[in-house]
């Protein structure tokens, strides 16, 4: 049965098919990770954000544990474009798996050129990482309003034929406010999401245990929080949305397809055991074949729920 | 999982040798050894024991009652040996983390990933290798001995420690062919004003080609300020909190002088061990 | 030493001193603990959310497990008012520890009413949990922003004498300026905060592992978020806060008070071990007598912190 | 944590006993009873073991590998004896918690609440009393049988399962004296229209002042039915997800028809023993 109805991982984001639904998590992914497995059986290559110019980063401890997962607070540490277009793309050219650049900015005019410019042969989708603060609208992510994500998306859209995906940020209050205004501008595809707002203080030194004082959270304790955005933006717009947080499983990966996601990005379960992805990979397709599933459209979206009540 | 040491499977593998795994290890023991620190000696899969001296692994720690260490620990290899299939890690408990390493017992299975990181270098000039250190430190440079023996270079290895009794390593390094001085606090010797002129002693004796130091930033300041005047180069393994000791997260970086530019790099990656020239 | 300068644990939350800071979040208390330990050892008594009329809340199941925390989707129900008066009120009189009646309503009219109607004698204060969905406001709780916080502590205020306490919703974007709204609006204190919202679905039967579809985050897995938050509140204002959110352990409540919070409430940490709260209290005087701490002063908002920077 | 059965010690105490409590217990011993079922036996403080047929205790289940329950896990007693400072637990693997419970080994430590809940009520007049159950709701009901020895009544348990060789606790229940009867899926015995028969014919030879019984839902309508026609009242011990156990947080309410009222009730406190022909 297996051999004459193989499993179809293909998973369809707009125009672009991947061979699979599995991809790594922007930050959490580089070339290093060929050291421990062979990087083309993945769905896609997500980069680390890059910014326009050369960046250093925050101060160290940039990373700090917590009951079910770590805070970061990396703060974009960035090479600068010429860079990534000198060393980072001819890289990644050897690899089959489609590239995915992650872009960021700190004003829609900085954003918008690094969209252009990183629209360059080799890139197969840009990902604008909105949940970088707006200096513009006084230090908030552009992701927290819808508003400021359509500008913003807006402004990408106009200045690349490539798909653009949208990263969300769970620390907004109007996650499908803001997920309808990114595809309401013009967005291919959302990810849902980035990390949560959180802080841990060190109670000997009476410090806090991030040198940015607060970082985002990912991991596990964040994983129903990502589920329950991916849920809502799912069922709000018609594009795509590609879940991430805190997925470390089989399981979980299916939880995010049932509740709608179409694709899913694994970050923090990398750093426990850096082959989680390939093993991701292998085991959904045994466990589709175990069920009888022939393709991932028997799963997206599949949750039977009633409507949501108002109070918890 | 199963206990018995195996490389965790990747379906697809392009049929290149990984060069570092993750691997279900099996404890042979984890013992005491004076006072606040201990040895853990595993059984562990031949594939990963293409080690380098200074190189380490990122430790999968236990949970120890209460507490929930989510990263993974780096460690430096303390001791390593393919032929037996042994690998071992001579740490300190200071946190969840280490305090759930203390708690395997022989027989348990224990996930580590590695070899990670640039290991030490000992150029064919470097013949006369002194390592300078102290506490835990001690521990990332024992398999230096061993490298430095089979090599047939000439190695003084000044340990120093809170008191003469609670100096690591010193055996392992005198098995090794090493000159062991010892220095401490309550006799003032461990002082750099006192660790100054035993060691520029020596430079006049017998020569020093190289030093090999780590951790301690007030030895790291004598031995670059010693190095300086005299031409004598050496290497440093540095620490940094981390998180996928890969080099993907750069959560691990540190500040670097390359000639009067700062700059930086990742201990995971290109580290742990950097020349000491232009450590900061 | 210990004897001739015993710990002082007491508490000053406005005008009010609680003879110590470790008090129950509401919905995770009630008479029934008092199987377990002496009720009267705690800081206050918080009670569980009533409103106005008689509600039976949502359909089971009710609560589910996560890695680190539980989600739970109770919604309220709720005895009425009459019950509370003639029965919950009596009952509690026996206790010396103050009482804190914790009230919320779909509209702003209900809300100010049944805060008149709970004013009585032998409440100490009163709680307004108003992260409970607005009926005119879209269904969005009323702490989810600034001015529909400002509009409900304004009539609340108007209907009691009696200390008032906010409790706020980590759901919202802008949990500062609602923190300010309600200091604006004449809040005595703040409560922060109240669960997170999420979701989590039974991969067998592709069903919500919650009969409400979503339901609220407790437990460690929410601690740096409700930590974070209450830092940038107790800075931000300067009625004090009370902080909430996986509290479980002495270190847990030190870490909150270095951030600023003047006391902390204890939920789901409860329902793991229920003598938890009498332990913390224990161990908190223990551990101040230990490191020569005369008085709480010495610890709330001594947190040495730098400017957080922007990007994480 | 230490091993010995111990309370969780509160600080401050009003001088009045607890009604239930936290305790550490000791595992003697936790193996397979047919199949999917485990005993799990605990050296407990005398202090937690005042119980009654029909009470529970809330379990802080071990996590195992990869999982992480994180609620406390209801579980009916099984067996206790205040003398031996024993309790014991029946129950069938079915996800985290009791995967986690599969894990304890002998010498553990092993965290329980209770004895919580109102247990089973065995009225002056119930004589002759008639168990109807199945699967691990016969653990529920087991406690009941040593009480009705012990109250001199005469005890009819009617164990169902899938096979005649999968019914539960068959030796216990006749140890305590009481009848039993298997019926089983393979012979079509266990389906109600095969039930019907059997019990009717019981009440007609020997009379039943009492039916017991706990969780299936056939069951349940079944002896209501018959209860209704024949005037006999009886208890069932239900189910529900619950967090605090306690009574504290509405978690585990279940409806009841109280006259031609439905009303909601706590499982955890107001149960998990209720009237058979309020339950819904
Ligand atoms: C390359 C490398 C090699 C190392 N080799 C050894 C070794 O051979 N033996 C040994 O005992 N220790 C070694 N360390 C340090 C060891 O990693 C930390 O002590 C350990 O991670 C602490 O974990 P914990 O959970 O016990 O303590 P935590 O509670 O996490 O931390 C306790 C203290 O240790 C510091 N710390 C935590 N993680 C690190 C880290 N990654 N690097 C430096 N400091 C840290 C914290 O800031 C804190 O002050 C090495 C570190 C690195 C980076
Ligand atoms: C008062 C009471 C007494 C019980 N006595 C026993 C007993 O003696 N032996 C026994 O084996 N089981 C008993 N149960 C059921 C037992 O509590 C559940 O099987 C257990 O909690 C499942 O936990 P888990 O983590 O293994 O499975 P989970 O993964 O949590 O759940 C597995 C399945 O069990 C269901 N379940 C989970 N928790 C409960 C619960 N509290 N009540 C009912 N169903 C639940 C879930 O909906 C799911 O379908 C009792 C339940 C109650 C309420
Ligand atoms: C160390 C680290 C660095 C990250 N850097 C970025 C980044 O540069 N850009 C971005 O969009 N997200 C970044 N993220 C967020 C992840 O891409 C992901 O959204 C988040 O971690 C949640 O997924 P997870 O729980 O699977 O890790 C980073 C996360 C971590 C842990
Ligand atoms: C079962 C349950 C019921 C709750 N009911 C209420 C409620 O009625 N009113 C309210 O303001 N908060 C309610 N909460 C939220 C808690 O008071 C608290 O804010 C939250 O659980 C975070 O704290 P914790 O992590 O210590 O549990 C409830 C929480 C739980 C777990
Ligand atoms: S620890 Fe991730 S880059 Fe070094
Ligand atoms: S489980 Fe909390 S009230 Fe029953």
């Amino acid at each position: 049965m297996k051999d004459m109805h193989p499993v179809d991982l293909s998973a369809r984001i707009g125009a672009l098919t991947l061979k699979n639904p599995i991809m790594p998590a922007s930050g959490t992914f580089s070339e290093d990770l060929a050291d421990v497995f062979d990087l083309d059986v993945l769905g896609a290559h997500v980069l680390k954000t890059i910014m326009h110019g050369t960046r250093s980063g925050n101060p160290t401890p940039r990373v700090c544990d917590m009951q079910a997962g770590m805070m970061n607070a990396i703060g974009i540490p960035s090479k600068g474009i010429e860079y990534f277009r000198d060393q980072t793309l001819p890289y990644w050219a050897d690899y089959r798996a489609p590239l995915v650049v992650s872009i960021s900015a700190h004003s829609v005019d900085e954003f918008a050129r690094l969209c252009g410019e990183v629209s360059l042969p080799g890139v197969t989708a840009i990902e604008a990482n909105i949940s970088c603060p707006n200096i513009e609208a006084d230090g908030n992510a552009f992701a927290m309003r819808p508003d400021t994500t359509h500008e913003v998306v807006t402004r990408l859209r106009a200045e690349t034929d490539l798909p653009l995906w949208a990263k969300l940020t769970p620390n907004t209050g109007e996650p499908v406010e803001v997920a309808r205004a990114a595809e309401a501008a013009g967005a291919d595809a959302l990810i849902v999401a980035n990390t949560l707002l959180g802080m841990s203080i060190d109670i000997a030194t009476r410090r806090p245990r991030l040198g940015n004082v607060m970082g985002g959270m990912s991991g596990p304790a964040i994983k129903p929080i990502a589920l329950r955005m991916t849920y809502q933006c799912a069922r709000a717009c018609d594009i795509p949305v590609i879940g991430c947080g805190g997925i470390a499983t089989l399981d979980d990966v299916i939880e995010f397809l049932i509740a709608g996601a179409s694709a899913v990005q694994v970050g923090t379960a990398t750093f426990q055991s850096p082959t989680v992805m390939a093993r991701l990979i292998a085991e959904l397709a045994d466990w589709m074949a175990a069920q009888g599933i022939g393709s991932l459209e028997e799963i997206i979206g599949t949750i039977e729920a009633p409507e949501a009540g108002t109070c918890i | 999982m199963t206990h018995l040491p195996t490389i965790v499977p990747v379906p697809v593998l392009q049929g290149l040798r990984p060069r570092c795994s993750e691997a279900n290890c099996k404890v042979v023991s984890n013992t005491p050894v004076n006072g606040e620190y201990r040895l853990l000696v595993l059984e562990a899969p031949e594939a990963i024991l293409d080690c380098q001296p200074g190189q380490f692994f990122q430790l999968l720690c236990p949970a120890p009652e209460g507490e929930h260490p989510f990263l993974r620990r780096p460690m430096s290899i303390y001791g390593y040996d393919k032929a037996a299939g042994r690998l071992e890690f001579l740490y300190k408990v200071t946190g969840a983390g280490t305090r759930g390493l203390a708690t395997l017992a022989p027989g348990d299975g224990f996930n580590v990933l590695g070899p990670l990181g640039q290991g030490f270098s000992m150029q064919d000039d470097w013949q006369n290798l002194m390592l300078v250190a102290r506490g835990v430190g001690l521990a990332t440079l024992a398999p230096l001995a061993r490298m430095a023996q089979e090599k047939g270079r000439k190695l003084t290895a000044i340990c120093s420690a809170r008191r003469p009794d609670l100096a690591m390593s010193v055996d392992l390094f005198e098995s090794y062919g090493a000159e062991v001085i010892i220095v401490h606090d309550e006799d003032g010797s461990s002082a750099p004003e006192a660790l100054r002129p035993l060691i520029e002693a020596r430079i006049a004796e017998t020569g020093v080609d190289a030093f090999y130091t780590c951790g301690s930033s007030r030895l790291l300041r004598l031995l670059q300020d010693i190095g300086a005047r005299h031409g004598i180069p050496g290497e440093i393994a540095m620490e940094q909190q981390m998180a996928c000791g890969l080099g993907m997260c750069q959560a691990c970086v540190r500040n670097f002088r390359v000639g009067d530019r700062i700059i930086q790099r990742r201990v995971c990656r290109e580290g742990p061990v950097f020349p000491i020239s232009e450590a900061i």
